[in-house]
């Protein structure tokens, strides 16, 4: 079986919403734990997806996992060295071998920049290659992504969403990475783009042993290129296992509605027990729920059918028992009472 | 909910009032620190209002316990400035905060009116270019404003000065004190008209109106409202107008109080300008010290004018 | 256009103008549809495909120069037939060359004034709107129950305070937001996503308009929200029984609501027809596009044997370098050597190959005008 | 009735097109006009400096005050004491050209770094820069000037200081503003991501690539806010010094004459200032449109 190259455990962050400088000298802060505890590992040429709703803290764990953001506490282990508390010198050697594809398809691409300028920086970051060797490496990263030759010239805003999105992953791909955090890489494309980058990542993984975090709301995608998927539900998981497992038979609630949520039934069998969200009070700017005061005990249980149809057991909201993630059969790990 | 609308605003009015104090508490320490470094010790003249540093007058002070370290004396500036005594004038020997009362209300009607004709002026271009684009009359207005933006106030000054010698056969001594004459209401129009007109910012202001109403023109909601059929003004008037307005007053005011320092003086107009003028010539530190506080709370008040009709307008900028 | 139909779009044509590339962006490029009454018409597309264009144009929303160019737009609405672009003769010309538009000329200022006094009454009332990003969609200077009456006072006859405040909350309630009463003096940023797309469809309905004309009203949502939406569209159309433009990239909301489908693409119709004919997954004859586009989403089949995806090549059409031949010429992997030579050099025209069922291909030649 | 033609053959590309087929046709004039003004400066400071005067600008010549323009050997005329304006004017840059370039100098310096730690660093810095911007908003220029002049009896170049300071919080607000702009679309992320040290992501792509068209602009605008500055100063008494010639103290000069009826001499130097300020704000704006493109940010 392939080595570990990322263990995250009891991963914690918490942003403070400073408002003004009244509030920060009178030190009313709110603070809001986006990623509560989250434990997980991924092994060398594996794909884990991370799916859940806006505000679950998917992409908060993304850029924590590369240090982009500092975790409140936790251990991230990657290669078996322990990087949460390594100093930005110490990890710059290593930022080179984990790297992230961004949401934002202009992410790394400086608009005032032509598409051979940013690929040359990003080749001469960590080494010092001589210019033939450099015209050599960005013609092999133009076939990695099949970009054609001529795109080279352009600036950012002269390409296409889908040439971003491939200029994005050369970029990514010239300092040699083996795990790359890829946050939403297809939310931003259309339809037929989509399947294009989907198709290349895959590729790419197949022929360079790269090892992907894939971070998405865009469920079928997931399931196609995740070997195992863990579904968030805020900031903790509920519920992580293998791909199939997790999309034919859901053991937690949450994960029913997620799947259930895809409007047309052609990929899954679960049936569509679509809960009435009375619950969706908005917390502003972040999340759909109300995440200050999260329910007591299991988070889920304000939207959750199970919940209801067994009449509120009050296991589910006593603040004593919080649903942990157990062990229901070959990996399958799931934070329900009733799973 | 009526209720927590009310609630919150005053809580940001605070927050304003508080900023605006420690900002006028930093105007303090920048003016103390001029004065305090300045040759000639401008700060003892104005503590004791006594001859600048001489061997006696040392003695004399340690006599008097008056402070020796630069916070202390600090503190005892502040202190006096917060009775209301901005020290003498050392020229005139008068107190300098009742005299800047007598004159500060004629900057104050020649600033406030000229900012009222910039806006007047402005306003029009900026509005006819951002609902129509950019049409061949508008570049011509907003070209129109680049030059009468680029204008030296004080030329343009003589030129009214000289119509009017044409025009009413002589222009008063001080413009501002000719009550008596039958166009008295004219000659105290004339220097808001002159500085309402080459202040210098009439092609900013243009810029910033017609740049914020576009914005917010081609913002989603306003499409909302064209889809349904509703006026558009009634939809784009706080963001697009009033806001953009105000802001651009605030911002204005300290360019319009320096334009009124030169007109003042091209008018012989009776306001702090022209003693500002005056007080730098003789060094007169207590006056012009005096002026600059007044000025900047000026400015400060407006930005708080600003600020407060920005969170009553603009509902989450009050549930912050 | 039999009497069934309440909107009818001919040879309707939306052009932009980039100033960097000295050419036009032809996003609508001879769009002709028609929605019946009582039927829900869903435009499916990627981006640039021109199919918000067409929406925007219809209800004269369309503000960049120079616009709307050619083409009508009939509305049967109360027993009157009224066309919405009547007049723009007057006010757009336009010359080509060999058979392309190269040169337009059009009184922007005109036309506007022109067509909101055509509009008056309709915009709003007769037709009205929602859009995407519901958040920013939505006036964030003043509460939704302000909003909502201001609609009503505008288009219904309850004009007093209080009566069109209880119609808005009456409304509220029908599109099942939670508290109404509580909602109503809410502003947009305190409400989710959900919430405002709930307030600015009972916005769109409280002027008891004829046609609905959704654009992307599930983008910007989370998939869970997205499903409530579209369940409440559906619910709402089978209880006021509204005529439906809806638009979207999203196949999988396009098949739930939809009764008739049309397919855009570089600004053309490429395909319509009945749903079932159109997206099922099971149906045979269909164009290349839209065989394409519904292979590119991971079916169940392809994610159990972890296949790859059909995906199709090259780049999305940009409406500016618009090919000479079919649209899709680039892109399309059905091209045959018998028909590759028409494929390259003419645009094939919608050809009726089943009844109600058109396709703009080369493949489907005989059934078409030649 | 507006006019668009697509020209036939292959459609353009934005990068190739040269910097003038991307401009509008305004643009281009704002930007020329603007291009000679600076030319004109520069070549009269030049002169000015190394003494190359058409005449002698202190010589008096009684028998020929207030000489209409193109009176023979004075192709400007003579002001009030029948000295030859032209040298004068050109003799008058001198007041303004070093001084200017001090204070934009310290604008431009100052406001980047500023602007770099509120928009880069950002948290406290933020914060406290924006309070440093609102405290030396807060003083109207002049006044702070004439407290300043008041205080130190200084000659021009310490009251170009004070004038380079409180041009910096525009500067930093502007590069802040850049900077989160490029934050908002993840940039910064994905450039410390890379392994981009901090220094190339600061000085190489958001202060050369991304901004050096605005400090350009900046440095235009601030050169006309100086000599704005200057000529009031010396209008009112505090510049330059009869009988070296400034701009300022020409039009004051001529004043007495103006209300008399004899305009030009007052009206030259009004007319340099004029053309001179505004040749640097159409420059501004021009560059701005051509090297920004239309969005602001």
């Amino acid at each position: 079986m392939s080595r570990t190259i990322l263990e995250v455990t009891d991963l914690r962050k918490d942003y403070s919403q400073r408002r003004g400088l009244i509030s920060m000298l009178t030190g009313q802060e709110r603070v809001i734990p986006a990623v509560d505890g989250v434990s997980f590992y991924l092994r060398e040429n594996e794909t884990v997806g991370l799916v859940g709703e806006s505000g679950c803290g998917k992409t908060t764990i993304g850029r924590t996992v590369l240090r982009l953001t500092d975790p409140s506490s936790g251990r991230i282990v990657f290669d078996g060295r322990d990087i949460t508390k390594m100093s930005r010198a110490e990890l710059r050697p290593l930022r080179r071998e984990m790297q992230m594809i961004f949401q934002d398809l202009d992410a790394g691409l400086n608009p005032r920049m032509r598409v051979r300028d940013i690929l040359r920086e990003a080749l001469t970051v960590h080494e010092r290659p001589r210019d033939a060797e450099i015209a050599g490496r960005i013609r092999e990263l133009l076939e990695q992504v099949s970009l054609k030759e001529s795109k080279l010239t352009n600036f950012p805003s002269e390409l296409s969403g889908g040439e971003k999105r491939r200029v994005g992953i050369a970029r990514v791909l010239a300092v040699r990475p083996r795990l790359i955090v890829a946050d939403e890489p297809t939310s931003a494309l259309d339809i037929s783009i989509q399947a294009q980058v989907v198709n290349l990542l895959r590729d790419l993984q197949k022929n360079l042993g790269l090892t992907y975090l894939f971070i998405s709301h865009d469920l079928p995608v997931v399931e196609l290129v995740s070997q195992k998927v863990a579904v968030m539900y805020l900031g903790r998981i509920v519920e992580m296992g293998l791909a199939e497992n997790i999309a034919h038979q859901p053991r937690h609630p949450y994960t029913g509605v997620l799947w259930s949520s895809l409007a047309d039934k052609q990929t899954t069998e679960v049936t569509r027990r679509v809960t009435n969200v009375a619950v969706e009070r908005e917390r502003r700017n972040w999340g759909v729920f109300d995440f200050e005061q999260p329910a007591s005990g299991c988070r889920f249980a304000p939207r959750c059918p199970l919940y209801k149809d067994k009449g509120r057991p009050a296991i589910c909201t006593d603040p004593a028992s919080e649903p942990q993630l157990r062990d229901v059969g070959h990996g399958h790990v799931v934070a329900c009472h009733f799973a | 909910m009526k209720f927590a609308a009310v609630k919150p605003v005053s809580r940001v009015l605070a927050r304003e009032l508080a900023v605006t104090a420690l900002l006028l508490l930093g105007v303090s320490v920048v003016v103390f620190a001029i004065l305090y470094l300045a040759p000639g010790d401008p700060l003892n003249v104005l503590l004791e209002g006594q001859s600048p540093r001489s061997e006696l007058a040392l003695g004399m002070r340690e006599a008097l316990g008056v402070p020796r370290t630069w916070y202390g004396q600090y503190a005892a500036w502040f202190g006096k400035m917060l009775q209301g005594n901005f020290g003498n004038s050392i020229r005139t020997g008068l107190p300098v905060l009742p005299e800047l009362a007598r004159v500060g209300v004629y900057t104050l009607t020649l600033t406030l009116g000229s900012l009222v004709l910039t806006l007047l002026i402005a306003v029009p271009i900026a509005v006819h270019a951002a609902a129509h684009g950019g049409t061949a009359g508008n570049t011509a207005a907003t070209l129109v404003a680049y030059v009468l933006s680029a204008v030296p106030v004080f030329w343009f000054g003589y030129i009214v000065v000289y119509v009017f010698i044409h025009q009413f056969g002589m222009f008063p001594l001080i413009s501002g004190t000719a009550a008596k004459q039958e166009h008295a209401w004219l000659y105290f129009l004339v220097p808001i008209f002159v500085l309402g007109i080459a202040s210098g910012t009439l092609s900013e202001m243009i810029r910033h109106l017609r740049e914020e109403l576009s914005r917010v023109l081609a913002e989603d909601y306003i499409r909302t409202a064209r889809a349904k059929g509703a006026p558009v003004w009634r939809h784009a008037f706080k963001e697009g107008f009033l806001i953009p307005v105000t802001e651009i007053m605030s911002a204005k005011i300290p360019f319009l109080l320096g334009g009124a320092v030169i007109v003042e003086q091209v008018f012989n107009w009776p306001g702090m300008g022209r003693m500002a003028w005056q007080a730098a010539q003789d060094r007169d530190f207590p006056v012009i010290m005096g002026i600059a506080l007044v000025a900047a709370a000026f400015v400060r008040t407006g930005n708080l004018v600003q600020r407060v009709i920005f969170t009553a307008v603009n509902p989450r900028a009050s549930r912050e | 256009m039999d009497a069934g139909t309440l909107l009818a779009i001919e040879n309707l044509r939306t052009y932009f103008y980039s100033r960097a590339k000295r050419a036009f962006i032809r996003s609508v490029d001879g769009v002709s549809l028609g929605v019946a009454r009582g039927e829900t018409l869903g435009i499916v597309g990627e981006s640039g495909s021109g199919k918000s264009v067409t929406a925007l144009s219809a209800a004269g929303l369309v503000t960049a120069g120079p616009g709307v160019i050619s083409g009508r737009v009939d509305l049967h609405s109360n027993g009157t037939r009224r066309n919405l672009l009547d007049g723009l003769e007057n006010y757009a010309r336009f010359t080509e060359q060999d058979g392309r538009v190269m040169a337009v000329e059009k009184d922007e200022r005109g036309w506007r004034k022109h067509s909101d006094r055509l509009m008056a009454g309709v915009r709003g009332k007769e037709i009205a709107m929602i859009f995407q990003n519901p958040r920013s969609a939505l006036n964030p200077y003043s509460t939704i129950g302000k909003q909502l009456v201001e609609t009503i006072r505008l288009h219904t006859n309850f004009k007093g305070e209080r009566e069109a405040k209880e119609r808005a909350i009456h409304w509220l309630e029908r599109v099942r937001i939670d508290s109404p009463g509580l909602r109503f003096d809410n502003f947009p940023f305190g409400l989710s996503g959900g919430m405002c797309q709930r307030a600015m469809i009972a916005m769109a309905l409280s002027a008891e308009p004829s046609l609905l004309i959704a654009d992307e009203p599930t983008t910007g949502l989370d998939a869970t929200i997205q499903s409530r939406i579209v369940d409440l569209l559906a619910q709402l159309k089978t209880e006021t029984g509204i005529t439906t433009l809806l638009i979207s990239h999203d196949i999988s909301v396009i098949q739930r609501l939809s009764d008739r489908i049309a397919v855009m693409y570089g600004g053309t119709v490429v395909e319509t027809g009945r749903a079932a004919e159109v997206l099922a997954p099971g149906a045979t004859a269909r164009h290349p596009y839209t065989a394409a586009l519904l292979a590119s989403i991971p079916s169940a089949e392809t994610i159990r044997r972890k296949s790859y995806l059909q995906a199709i090549e090259g780049e999305v059409l940009d409406t500016i370098d618009v090919p000479r031949g079919c649209r899709f010429y680039g892109r399309c992997n059905r091209v045959t050597e018998a028909i590759r030579e028409n494929c390259a050099g003419i645009e094939p025209p919608l050809a009726e190959i089943a009844p109600g069922h058109k396709v703009r291909c080369w493949l489907y030649p005989a059934a078409g005008k030649a | 009735m507006r006019r668009y033609v697509q020209t036939p053959g292959p459609i353009g590309r934005f990068s190739e097109l040269s910097l003038a087929q991307r401009a509008g046709p305004l643009d281009l004039l704002y930007t020329g006009y603007g291009l000679l003004v600076v030319a004109v400066v520069v070549a009269s400071y030049v002169l000015g400096a190394f003494g190359w005067l058409p005449d002698d600008p202190q010589a008096i010549n009684v028998g020929l005050i207030n000489a209409p323009p193109f009176t023979s050997g004075h192709l400007l005329g003579t002001d009030f004491l029948g000295r030859d304006l032209q040298a004068r004017l050109i003799l008058g840059i001198q007041a303004y050209f070093l001084p200017g370039l001090l204070a934009i100098t310290i604008s431009l310096a100052g406001g980047s770094i500023l602007g770099v730690l509120a928009g880069y660093k950002g948290g406290w810095f933020d914060t406290i820069i924006t309070y440093f911007d609102n405290l030396l908003d807060s003083f109207p220029r002049l006044v702070l000037i004439l407290l300043v002049i008041a205080a130190f009896k200084p000659d021009i170049y310490y009251v170009m200081v004070v004038v380079g300071i409180t041009g910096m919080p525009v500067i930093a607000n502007l590069i802040a503003g850049k900077i989160a702009f490029l934050r908002q679309m993840s940039f910064i992320e994905a450039a410390h991501a890379l392994g981009l040290p901090a220094h190339t992501v600061v000085l190489k792509h958001i202060l050369w690539l991304n901004c050096r068209a605005l400090l350009v602009i900046q440095a235009t605008l601030g050169m006309a806010e100086a000599i704005l500055v200057e000529t009031s100063l010396s209008y009112l008494g505090f510049g330059v010094q009869e009988p070296t010639p400034s701009w300022g103290n020409m039009v004051q000069a001529g004043a007495n004459y103006f209300l008399q009826g004899n305009f030009w001499p007052s009206t030259a130097p009004a007319l340099a200032i004029l053309a001179t300020i505004l040749g640097l704000q159409l420059l501004g704006d021009g560059l701005n449109n051509l090297l920004e493109g239309k969005r602001r940010k």
